[in-house]
């Protein structure tokens, strides 16, 4: 029963995948378009062989230690119970991959985002999915002893705001920044230029796909249906609740905003989709713990994280990101983890998270949020993480990023950069001429010429 | 693959000789008879019987919440591609509106403890709501939601976004949940699970077991109103008033929303056995009536079109989008009914279902002179009605009796219910189908005409003619879902060196036209 | 097999089975009477692992059902833009057409319980089923479907539309349940699900738990049949023979139905387990080895087709489709074996299934000169065959005692299955993964070419060379997939009273990139 549900929750976390990738298409200009869907695809191919080979062990090996698990590499020994386990952490550990493929589109090199792919699933993501989700790691909030627990507490990331949407962000932040800003987007003084999307309508199916596959996300984060059917139906509401007041705020604070700028309204509808998926990243860590009306509020702050985040990103940090990644995963993964650590509820905590007990063995209640009348513990643990997580994921990433670069492996050259990386990578465009021109007035004018 | 490793003879032998050697006849039933365990255990069993059940109800809910997904798709390949953008964030805004709406008013109203005959009382922004009916309000949720998307695509491509968002907050809010209600809650005067059959509406209460009529007819009627009141689109009734195709711009969107939805309903309707333990066997019948209905209704649209397509024309057109609605008219058909109805009755529902779609789609372009950009108002309205109906000609004494609760008569004797006319019923069920239409036709169309109409004389209801004609991503929403590629893409390539006369600015407008 | 006699030791587990079922335990001695009262505990136990079962098959079922709106966008993406709905369109009526054909003939004739070693002759329209089996019959009618479809692909762009919908429903009614029956129901003759090990078709049976030989085979065969005869599309070789690129107008719709149909594939391999309690392992691992095939299946494909392009053009490119065709190649090859290998095994076979694909394409195309603008003949088809044989060479011997059933000697001793030649076992189960191959291909192709042979006899086959070169949307469908916007819209408003040009040029230009 419970290996069903998390089987099916697998399977949703998987089709965003499928969510990822017609988002990062319509969001890629035409020529790009077979490209990024391709990294899309390759990085859940690469992932599986990572998590199958390295991954899997380093984050829930059998021995294990503070730091990382030592065991179960390439399912060795793994007990067949465990296998829908490995199945939902296989479809989380590509989600934290895939991530970074929309912040470094249509400009970085295809040999280096395969290497990238590989070495994220097999070591970067799971140490850190082993710090705060595995039994022994030294962020968990899943021991027994409340003394075992890193500052009495442990870190309250559900569904993996820091684990997932962090570490992929902040790779994406790292690719970015070192792989530089595609050709044309920022003018000669500096000043950011608009580079749309080829297809609003794959991007936004995009958004509707993922919305649909965090339903496996979080819920199934319960791990468990049998007496976890209130938990997981909790993150359910939770989730519908801030993806909706997410992309409300993106929506109209990006319209204020160019209406101040510009005198006129505009509906962003790309900023709309954005804000839902701000929304869902934001409740991510705390889907479980909080009320639906601290999930409002979690989502409705993580619009404006969001909209905050991805113009400091452009116009402070001068930094390129086709699809405001960085601004979504990395920094409303941040917000996420600090909301937890602030909204989160007392008798939730402890329907959600197992019994905990003191050193004489009588059960302890946990540390919750400060807003909701707790104390500051968590908020402590959950800065904590963040900057845990912040130096382990930067202190890779960059140095790797950098490596790619100084050997010439991370960018494409500027004129295969113009000319598109379909045509120069990939054999032609995703929307090639017809050969025999349809239409009526096609063979008009020089149609006849490929017919024969 | 195989269900057993015995023949169904040697099965049959050894069961006979096993139930003799203990005494168990198969009339019987299963055995109940057994030790006392602990309790404990049985609590157990009972516990994991309603998380299975709240598993079953939130899958389903995300199926159904994923149809969203599905019109949003259907909708932007069905507009002109100039209007994408505008109708994507329209169908996003109702799911998320339509969550505040529903979270904050919508619930209580529908599904809330405290409640009368017309509306409930409590429960308002999940107050009080236990968690054990989360996943109810989830599913709820969604069901809301695809009620009020329906709309979006009766008033495309010419309604301001704005009066579209308070539309949405409005129908999720109010007008929607008092029908669900009615139908739907334990309280509601239409509802058909009271106990006592006299408490029953004409006997019977409304069969709508999957909202043909709560969800479907509601959001055409609204559609209706909404389309009605804006008006046609620029250029969609010439001079002479006769109608003028206006394509949208992509098949393949639209009809990749019709798979959507298609899977999505198989959350709608099997899902609205809100539960799978003791319930399995309703929902898998659900799922076969959806299937089957949605195939015929698909086939028979296909083949009239076809028809009037040879008589009118003297050609054979096969219409693409005219077989992915009359999916969609043999899936909204089959809703009210069908977990109580035959496969071979849901075969016969789907083809009329088809049909009354053609129909209906036909009055509303060219007798009521409305512009349905999607045909919403025919496959949702029109079928929605013929839904209830179908549900009252054909369900199925046996049916009706294992989906439905068990009623009393006022001896607190086992009552019968009535069951279809076509299949040995009598008319009863008809009549309270008759009146349930009748009831939702008056109050969606006693709120939502006027709503709509304020909305005209405020001056909120349609963009400008001239926007209307330049496209609303370009004036609304910074700029066309497909944007041109800047300077730089391969384009130049092709024009480089070339003279910029007609000829090659043709061809890049080709290359650009697919690059797009 | 032996029919009346039954051994001590089946008719315990006979029993065992029986008791289960009707909730008796041994020790609770016989039963004298039904007591009243409400169901115990121990009794909703049995009934809800029951009906979860059926919730996991349904809900697998929908699954497979979406694979249909994976394969509709694949192909869609895969054909050129001027026969976008013509594709789109067979795609939805074979799902349509196909749930006809499986509610009147196929299931009867796969699964019905009267049957015999070739054929089910009972249950037809779902007479006489329980509701206990429906939810088995819409996941068997979503395996059918997709057997159907794959044919769509191999047939683009060239077909009558009129000669597919028969097709669809000849499959479905007749060619494909027979197969099913053989393999899957539990008399038919290669089924390795017998009891007794004798009874067994070479002592094992045919090992395709998920359907590498029954659906991908069998429909690849029927697309090998149809495209062949209709012949390749005009100009896919030149004048010399030499096979000429036509790529397909959308990669992203492309890759849009490869991830559905991954995402799809998890109802298709690890709801082939048809139950979940107590077969959860069994299902987990089908999901495990699916994943790592499919992975496996793309990365070879991608590194080939790598190789190929570096060695034949010097300059490396990465295929996209191919890789997407990779994934497919992949799912396929495990499909027979997900649930009876070992993860690493599962990362070879689906290495090879990628290596057999590219092969297997380049025959088809090259040697065989039969144009499949999908590839679903080499992917369905080729790696369909793989995947037996993968099956024959990898399957684990404690895997395949934990997914099939237990057999029994003559002597009702517990027997041993045969398993994997390379994995310690011997080569009976190749030579039944070869005895199954052969007959499929014969009774596929021996009713499929002589089906479109007499097709194409009745000059029903292939549409005009002129009515292709237009594309069929336009003659058949009413038009474009994306059509360029009317007269009468923006664009005119815009250029209205300008002069044609450059400049008015440029700015239509403008409206039509965007409109298209």
């Amino acid at each position: 029963m419970d290996a069903f549900f998390v089987l099916f929750s697998g399977y949703l976390v998987f089709f965003m995948q499928c969510g990822f990738c017609m988002l990062c298409a319509g969001s890629v200009r035409g020529k790009n378009a077979k490209n990024v869907i391709l990294k899309n695809l390759l990085d859940t191919c690469f992932g599986a062989l990572g998590w199958y080979v390295m991954g899997y062990g380093l984050a829930f090996g059998e021995t294990a230690n503070e730091f990382l698990g030592e065991s179960s590499f390439a399912l060795r020994d793994v007990p067949h119970r465990v296998y829908s386990n490995w199945m939902f952490q296989y479809a989380f550990a590509a989600t934290a991959t895939t991530i970074v493929s929309g912040a470094v589109a249509e400009r970085t090199k295809f040999e280096a985002y395969l290497v990238y792919a590989f070495f994220l699933t097999s070591w970067v993501y799971p140490v850190v999915a082993h710090w705060i989700w595995a039994h022994t790691g030294w962020l968990t909030a899943f021991k027994v002893f409340s003394a075992d627990l890193f500052n009495g507490t442990g870190v309250i990331d559900f569904a993996g705001c820091g684990v997932v949407h962090m570490v992929g962000g902040l790779s994406g932040l790292a690719g970015a920044w070192m792989v530089g800003p595609r050709l044309g987007r920022f003018d000669a003084d500096g000043k950011p230029r608009e580079i749309p999307g080829h297809s609003a309508s794959l991007a936004l199916l995009g958004v509707f796909i993922l919305w649909f596959g965090w339903y496996g996300f979080n819920p199934g984060s319960a791990l468990a249906i049998v007496g976890a059917s209130d938990v997981a139906a909790l993150c359910a509401v939770n989730t519908t609740l801030a993806a909706s007041a997410g992309s409300i705020s993106a929506l109209l604070l990006s319209m204020i905003i160019s209406y101040y700028v510009s005198g006129n309204i505009v509906w962003d509808v790309i900023g709309a989709g954005n804000g839902a998926l701000a929304g869902l990243v934001s409740i991510t860590a705390s889907c479980s713990v909080v009320q639906p009306w601290a999930a409002l509020i979690i989502g409705f702050i993580g619009g404006f994280v969001y909209v905050a985040s991805s113009n400091f990103v452009l116009h402070v940090l001068k930094v390129d990101d086709p699809l405001d990644a960085i601004a979504v995963h990395a920094f409303c993964g941040m917000w996420g983890l600090v909301a937890a650590g602030s909204f989160a509820d007392d008798a939730l905590l402890r329907s959600s998270y197992p019994a905990l007990l003191d050193d004489s063995n009588q059960p302890v209640s946990r540390n919750y949020g400060w807003v909701m009348g707790g104390d500051g513990k968590l908020l402590v643990s959950a800065v904590t993480g963040i900057v845990a997580i912040l130096g382990w994921v930067l202190f890779h990433m960059v140095p790797f990023f950098a490596g790619l670069k100084l050997v010439g492996l991370l960018r494409v050259l500027p004129e295969q950069e113009h000319e598109g990386l379909d045509i120069s990578h990939h054999g032609g465009s995703a929307y090639p001429k017809e050969m025999v021109r349809s239409g009526s007035w096609g063979s008009a004018h020089g149609g006849e010429a490929y017919i024969k | 693959m195989a269900d057993s490793a015995l023949t169904p003879e040697q099965l049959a032998t050894v069961k006979e000789q096993v139930f003799k050697a203990i005494g168990f006849r198969e009339e019987d039933g299963p055995v109940v008879q057994r030790p006392a365990g602990p309790t404990s255990a049985s609590d157990t069993d009972a516990e994991a019987a309603l998380d299975t059940d709240a598993f079953f109800v939130l899958f389903s809910g995300y199926l159904v919440f994923f149809m969203q997904c599905g019109f949003c798709m259907l909708c932007a390949g069905s507009v002109r591609g100039k209007n994408a953008k505008n109708i994507i964030l329209k169908n996003l805004l109702d799911a998320c509106f339509g969550a505040l709406g529903w979270y904050l008013a919508g619930y209580g109203l529908a599904f809330g403890e405290d409640s009368n005959d017309f509306l409930g009382v409590s429960n308002f922004a999940l107050h009080d709501v236990p968690p054990s009916r989360y996943h109810n309000w989830l599913f709820q949720y969604a069901f809301a939601a695809a009620a009020t998307t329906i709309v979006s695509g009766a008033v495309a491509e010419r309604t301001s976004f704005v009066v579209y968002l308070l539309y949405a907050l409005f129908l999720t809010s109010w007008v929607y949940p008092i029908i669900a209600h009615w139908v739907w809650a334990p309280t509601g005067w239409l509802s058909a699970r009271f106990v006592y059959k006299s408490s029953l509406f004409n006997g019977t209460g409304l069969l709508d077991f999957a909202g043909s009529g709560v969800v479907h007819l509601t959001g055409g009627l609204a559609g209706m109103a909404g389309a009605w009141i804006a008006g046609p689109r620029l250029g969609r009734f010439d001079a002479s008033g006769k109608a003028r195709e206006i394509p949208g711009h992509s098949a393949s969107l639209a009809l990749l929303g019709v798979f959507i939805l298609w899977f999505g309903w198989y959350g709608f309707n099997p899902g609205s056995a809100l539960a799978i333990v003791d319930s399995s066997e309703i929902a898998a019948l659900a799922a076969i009536t959806t299937t089957l209905s949605a195939a015929a209704g698909c086939i028979t649209t296909l083949f009239i079109s076809m028809a009037i397509s040879y008589n009118a024309t003297g050609s054979i057109m096969w219409d693409v989008i005219g077989a992915g609605n009359g999916v969609l008219a043999g899936l909204v058909s089959i809703t009210a009914s069908c977990a109580v109805v035959r496969p071979w009755a849901a075969c016969a529902i789907g083809v009329f279902g088809g049909l009354f779609y053609t129909l209906s789609s036909s009055v509303v372009l060219h007798a009521l002179k409305v512009d349905d950009p999607l045909d919403a108002v025919s496959i949702h309205g029109g079928c929605g009605m013929w839904g209830l109906i179908g549900a009252a000609l054909f369900a199925d004494e046996r049916l009706v009796h294992m989906t439905y609760p068990t009623i009393l008569n006022d001896d607190t004797s086992q009552a019968r219910r009535h069951f279809g006319l076509l299949v040995g019923g009598n008319g009863q069920l008809l009549a309270s189908a008759v009146v349930g239409i009748v009831v939702i036709v008056g109050w969606v169309l006693g709120h939502m005409v006027p709503f709509f109409l304020l909305m005209k004389k405020m001056r909120f209801m349609r963009v400008d003619p001239q926007q209307e004609a330049e496209g609303l991503d370009i004036v609304h929403h910074g700029g066309s879902a497909y944007p041109r590629e800047l300077k730089g893409s391969s384009t130049d390539k092709l024009t480089a060196g070339s003279e910029p006369s007609f000829n090659a600015v043709q061809n890049s407008k080709v290359i650009r036209d697919i690059m797009n």
